[in-house]
């Protein structure tokens, strides 16, 4: 069988299209990187949908974590303080625990149990939390001047928010934003790991990997292959989210920028 | 086994809150409070490792020399695209069969077998770490060095991030005055920068921090017991056959112990980060620095 | 006594091993290792590893034995070596709700992932649902998730036996090749040793009298 | 709101920053087309006077009054804020402030930075707006610095940038804190015949500087600032010519030639 | 080094940001004691000067000397660069800036900004510096002000606690841009005195400024810079008594009363 005949039959296996049955013997690199990477799929669908989404959530979350009023200030605290405050098994647990209730109560909540539904709820909510406070902290260091001269030329509200307070704050979280979202992607692994059941084998990346580590018993091969998409993946997400940062960054002196660089500097 | 109270001896006898305390200071028991000391030491030591580890990679990233440069860069890039799971489900044996090839170097040179045999990696018994006479309690500090310094690879490559992050967002103008004041680079680079990143750095660096809280799980991986793997234990359904103290599934209600002691610890470092911030923002012409000041007045 | 041997475990499959109210290693592998070990003249120490990376370890030398309830299979065999068995092939069986007729072949069937039970489920055609742990697959069989579980047949005994409301279903089946040790291939003196052991409790049937004991099956 | 009450109005005010009382009690007002100069040492209170007028600052005591319309107040002493959103907005866009320093949006561009708060907050024309700030660009000598960012830009350039920023919002009153500080002689003359043209327009105006030739030249009042109090105040001739307070006598002392 | 070179020479020098030329060939040099004064219109690259002279810029041709050692270059046109740092920051410890943005360290008090690199720099005793530092702080009026971040003072204050930084590094040179922009008058002679007393101590300084009265009192030699090239200079009573070139009367126009 050569490596396009596997990519046909496995490439979306992932999504139960193709070979009904996983490969069981005779294993080849091919077959594992094809597999692994098929499952991909689902760690690209649930980072970038919980990404795009908890991104809204997140600055809604942290302009009311700055608000004065407590009626906006405390459900944001409190609900920055749960989803970042506990780990994401036990959301998942609880979430899990949760829509199945529901759907005992009323059918329409079925797709809840369901990983591409349930699980992709709970990472928008945790993703959320976790960017909502990075975004805190960047409002937070916004240079007072800039306000104040927004303040004095009546701009308020959304419209003092939109041009100047948010380009201002992205620019300052930019950083640790991308880490985030890294850290999202990272976090997608754990949906078949301890969060929701697979169904029919149709897995993400980590189940894949995992199911070969457990028929070869060899880790050395299917994890560094899983490493190596997440890589890629990861380069994607640094230079996208590298390019966003330049065009953040757009109006500090280029030649300013080149120059001041330091010499590794660990001992004094 | 020896009971804490005297009234345990019988269990099956007892109800309620007798019941209760006798159940939960079995030995089992004892174990999930014991890993929380576990996790804890964890993270005491992890923290400022993988924050040295960050701070050398971002320092390296700025550096002039492109190896050095390019090896930051890469450290950053890398690390940072690896799940940590994946890490602890291969980097880790991969690691500590390092330590032991290179012991293994040179403790044995006389040895004459392969160390690789089939799927078998077998080095001398001298050279095995630790060796295969050592009590449990080095074979858990071993797994919980590796882990440690695991932890702190990969978080060290987030914290580079932020943290260059942090370098790049402090005025130019700062750094500037210090090297018209003859500031050699390494004066700007401590008495200036460095100072100034941290309010920069800090909501990266505690988005880092809550996420190795809750990285820890990843220790059983290693043969580390910590507190979610006794949760699950402990919760499973309990058939009378096994155990004095049979329940059903009691999972939900570890979970929620658990989320607890997470909340809690969430809380706690949240008030010292946040006294740290302020001590940080204190008089700065920031959103933060302004807020203080009005509330202050 | 002689050298130390290190018996690695999962600690999480009653009743073959389990970790008691003390919080120790339990069952019948744990009795049955420390009289093999007795036997063989070594010292025991036992250590708890996950399921998913026990085998892994085991080659790599972090412990020296693997003794976890685990079939052996040709899979496993092409990366480890078993002792001779301790078990009879042990049978599978199915739990359903007590009173449901579930027909098997086209049900929703719940499987601990990676494991043998996972890929019989999926060969025969039902719709499989993996968990991470045994536990979980059964509460999906008590919440209707799953219709059936799937899973090896001593374990879900104490589990029918204690909940009125879950039934065995269907015929059992017969997946594996009994239970072994598992040591490194390149380990060959000890794996002699221990299937010395074995095959002398075989012998003077203590091995049946501790198979009876813990309710794992059937008997040499 | 009545026909002739001054266009900004401040009443017994009082302001401390922590313990540091700044503002001790200042009365000042500005009718239509009045152009009032703050005068007074540093750290005298003065930038902190026009911030207290345009409301970034919380006073503790005294009333401020934009068109005979008082600024509600709740709260007490050093809780004391404005009431009233909407109030402290409309009083806002009818005033703007060149500051001290600068404060020029970093993000965007110098015809952003002077586009920005007449299309978003007054709602204006964009391509009209654009040739509006144009236009005024132009007239402080920056026009072909349009599309360059603040952080290029030479001091004199970027207070020139905030000048015409405030320009462009056409407000009814106008607030400069030191507008010709990083000025060169001739430029500052170029500045103060904008100010002219202003108040020949109707514009209130409230200049802080250190430069007496420029207050002499173009204010119908100068009030003389000191300790957080007005020591003395009157019509430019008068005040420079004949200073009252031995105070203000020394202070000029060093500036008459 | 000989012993009667220049302490600050600069010869033809070129700069330009990027596609913008700033400075076309100019030749500056100061003596030991003497004051430069450096004027010219918003833009015409005072500054850009002054910061090429620290070498904080870096210029694309001509020479920087200081007592007579030129700086060492490594590359071309764009790409020049000093290539000796060790001869980098001796230049730099013996030559103060007092940037037109005063450019504190915001996380420092003003004390420690001011102490700070006498002791880290120069390595001095931190207890005298200290004393030195109070000393410095209270000529320049701001002794009250030890224990404050930059950001809670006034424009005034801050630029006075700049001067007293620079100050406090008892340089050889020093590099004054406008150093009184934000001062009143009064203050203004205050910094004119202590200027005169480190010209009599021997100390060498080049000061940018706006105010034409005070280029005439203060220095030796002022040079009229436009459009990047120095269009006249000479003797203050000279130039400022009977200018030559065109340009230089129109500028003067607008400041000599
Ligand atoms: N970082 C920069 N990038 C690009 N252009 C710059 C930069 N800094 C200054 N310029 C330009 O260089 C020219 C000279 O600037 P410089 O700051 O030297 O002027 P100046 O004489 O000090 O003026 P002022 O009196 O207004 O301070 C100006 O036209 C300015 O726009
Ligand atoms: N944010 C602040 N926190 C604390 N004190 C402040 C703050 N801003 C100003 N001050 C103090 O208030 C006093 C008045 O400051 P203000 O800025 O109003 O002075 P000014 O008259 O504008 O002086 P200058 O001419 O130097 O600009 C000063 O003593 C200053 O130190
Ligand atoms: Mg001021
Ligand atoms: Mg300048």
């Amino acid at each position: 069988m050569t490596c396009w005949d596997i990519l046909s039959d496995y490439g979306l296996r992932s999504l139960g299209f193709g070979e009904r049955l996983l490969p069981r013997d005779n294993f080849t690199i091919c077959q594992q990187v094809v597999l692994i990477g098929s499952g991909m799929i689902w760690n690209i669908y649930f980072g970038l949908l919980a990404l795009v989404s908890g991104f809204f959530l997140a600055v809604a979350t942290a302009v009311g974590k700055s608000h004065h009023n407590p009626m906006f200030r405390k459900p944001a605290e409190w609900f920055i303080f749960v989803f970042r405050g506990s780990p994401l098994f036990i959301q998942f647990f609880f979430a899990y625990f949760t829509f199945q209730s529901l759907k005992g109560a009323y059918p329409i909540f079925t797709p809840l149990t369901s990983a591409w539904l349930g699980a992709l709820i709970v990472l928008f909510l945790n993703t959320a939390a976790y960017s909502a406070e990075i975004f805190y902290g960047a409002l937070m260091s916004i240079p007072k001047g800039d306000i104040e001269a927004a303040d004095a030329y009546g701009m308020s509200g959304w419209k003092r928010f939109r041009r100047i307070t948010f380009p201002t704050m992205l620019r300052l979280a930019w950083p640790a934003y991308t880490n985030e979202a890294i850290f999202l992607f990272h976090a997608t692994t754990l949906v078949f790991m301890s969060g929701f059941p697979a169904r029919s084998q149709m897995g993400d990346a980590l189940y894949y990997a995992s199911y070969f580590a457990d028929k070869t018993f060899n880790p050395f091969i299917p994890y560094p292959i899983l490493a190596g998409f997440f890589i890629l993946l990861t380069l994607t997400v640094i230079g996208t989210f590298g390019l966003i940062n330049k065009q953040l960054n757009r109006h500090l002196p280029q030649t300013n920028r080149a120059k001041i660089r330091l010499r590794l500097n660990l001992i004094r | 086994m020896a009971a804490i109270f005297s009234f345990c001896s019988d269990p099956a006898s007892l109800e309620g809150i007798e019941w209760l305390s006798c159940y939960l200071t079995t030995g089992k028991h004892l174990g999930i409070y014991w890993s929380i000391g576990t996790v804890l030491l964890l993270l005491a030591i992890t923290a400022p490792v993988a924050l040295f580890f960050g701070f050398a990679g971002a320092s390296a990233a700025r550096s002039r020399i492109l190896p050095i440069a390019w090896f930051g860069k890469g450290y950053t890039a890398i690390v940072r695209g690896v799940p940590d799971i994946a890490f602890f489900l291969f980097f880790v044996i991969a690691l500590d069969q390092f330590f032991e090839w290179i012991r293994h170097e040179v403790k044995c040179p006389d040895w004459d077998m392969p160390i690789r045999q089939g799927n078998d990696f077998v080095v001398c018994p001298e050279a095995k770490l630790p060796l295969g006479t050592a009590p449990q309690w080095v074979h858990e500090t071993y797994g919980f060095s590796l882990a440690v310094l695991t932890f702190a690879i990969v978080f060290g490559a987030f914290a580079a991030n932020v943290l260059s992050g942090a370098m790049r967002a402090v005025p130019h103008a700062q750094l500037e005055t210090a090297e018209a004041y003859g500031m050699t680079q390494r004066q700007t680079f401590w008495r200036v920068l460095v100072p100034q990143m941290w309010v920069y750095a800090l909501p990266g660096l505690s988005n880092l921090w809550m996420v190795l809280i809750k990285a820890t799980p990843l220790l059983f991986l290693l043969g580390v017991e910590d507190i979610v793997y006794w949760a699950r234990e402990l919760g499973a359904t309990k058939t009378a056959k096994f155990t004095d103290y049979p329940h059903g599934d009691w999972r939900m209600w570890y979970f929620l112990a658990l989320l607890v002691f997470y909340l809690g610890f969430t809380k706690v470092s949240e008030v010292v980060l946040d006294k740290i911030m302020s001590r940080l923002t204190r008089g700065q012409a920031t959103a933060a620095g302004e807020a203080q000041r009005k509330a202050a007045a | 006594h002689g050298a130390t041997v290190r018996m690695g475990t999962e600690g999480a499959y009653p009743p073959y091993n389990f970790i008691n109210d003390a919080g120790e290693v339990d069952g019948f592998e744990r009795e049955l290792g420390d009289e093999l070990c007795a036997r063989a003249e070594l010292t025991c120490e036992w250590v708890t590893n996950d399921w998913d990376s026990i085998i892994p370890n085991l080659v790599s030398g972090n412990y020296d034995t693997i003794i976890a309830g685990m079939s052996i299979t040709d899979e496993r065999k092409q990366v480890i070596d078993f002792t001779e068995n301790y078990t009879q092939p042990d049978p599978s069986a199915f739990v359903a709700v007590a009173g449901n007729d579930v027909d098997l072949a086209g049900a929703v069937i719940a499987a601990q992932a990676a494991t043998i039970q996972a890929s019989y489920v999926a060969e025969m055609g039902a719709t499989l649902l993996e968990f991470a742990t045994p536990e979980e697959s059964i509460a999906a069989v008590r919440n209707g998730e799953a219709d059936a579980v799937l899973a090896d047949k001593a374990f879900l005994a104490p589990v029918v036996e204690a909940e009125a409301d879950l039934a065995f279903t269907g015929d059992d089946v017969l997946i594996g090749g009994g239970v072994g040790m598992g040591v490194r291939q390149s380990d060959t003196e000890l794996r002699d040793k221990f299937t010395a052991a074995i095959q002398s409790m075989k012998a003077d049937g203590s091995l049946n009298a501790m198979i009876a004991k813990w309710e794992i099956g059937e008997q040499f | 709101m009545t026909l002739n009450s001054p266009v900004i109005e401040i009443r017994n005010l009082h302001k401390a920053y922590g313990a540091l009382e700044v503002l001790k009690g200042v009365d000042i007002s500005a009718e239509a087309g009045q152009v009032i100069s703050l005068i007074g040492s540093s750290g005298s209170g003065k930038s902190t006077l026009l911030r207290c007028a345009n409301l970034l600052e919380d006073s503790q005591k005294g009333d401020i009054l934009f068109k005979g319309e008082p600024v509600a107040w709740k709260g007490e002493g050093l809780q004391r804020r404005p009431a009233d959103r909407k109030q402290l907005l409309r009083i806002r866009t009818n005033l703007s402030m060149v500051f001290q320093q600068f404060n020029l949006w970093a993000h965007m561009t110098v015809l952003q930075n002077v586009m920005e708060a007449p299309v978003t907050v007054l709602g204006r024309d964009k391509a009209e707006v654009e040739e509006k700030a144009r236009m005024y660009l132009d007239k402080v000598g920056i026009g072909d610095k349009c599309d360059v960012y603040p952080a290029q830009m030479s001091g004199g350039q970027q207070q020139r940038a905030a000048i015409a920023r405030a320009l462009c919002m056409e407000p009814e009153a106008l607030l400069f804190d030191e507008p010709t500080s990083a000025l060169d002689p001739e430029l500052e003359q170029e500045v103060v015949k904008v100010i002219r043209g202003l108040a020949e327009e109707g514009r209130t105006m409230m200049i802080v500087t250190h430069d007496m030739r420029m207050a002499r030249d173009i204010s119908d009042h100068v009030v003389f600032l000191h300790q957080g109090l007005i020591e003395e105040e009157g019509a430019p001739d008068a005040l420079f010519g004949a200073p009252k307070s031995e105070r203000l006598q020394q202070f000029l002392s060093h500036s008459l030639h």
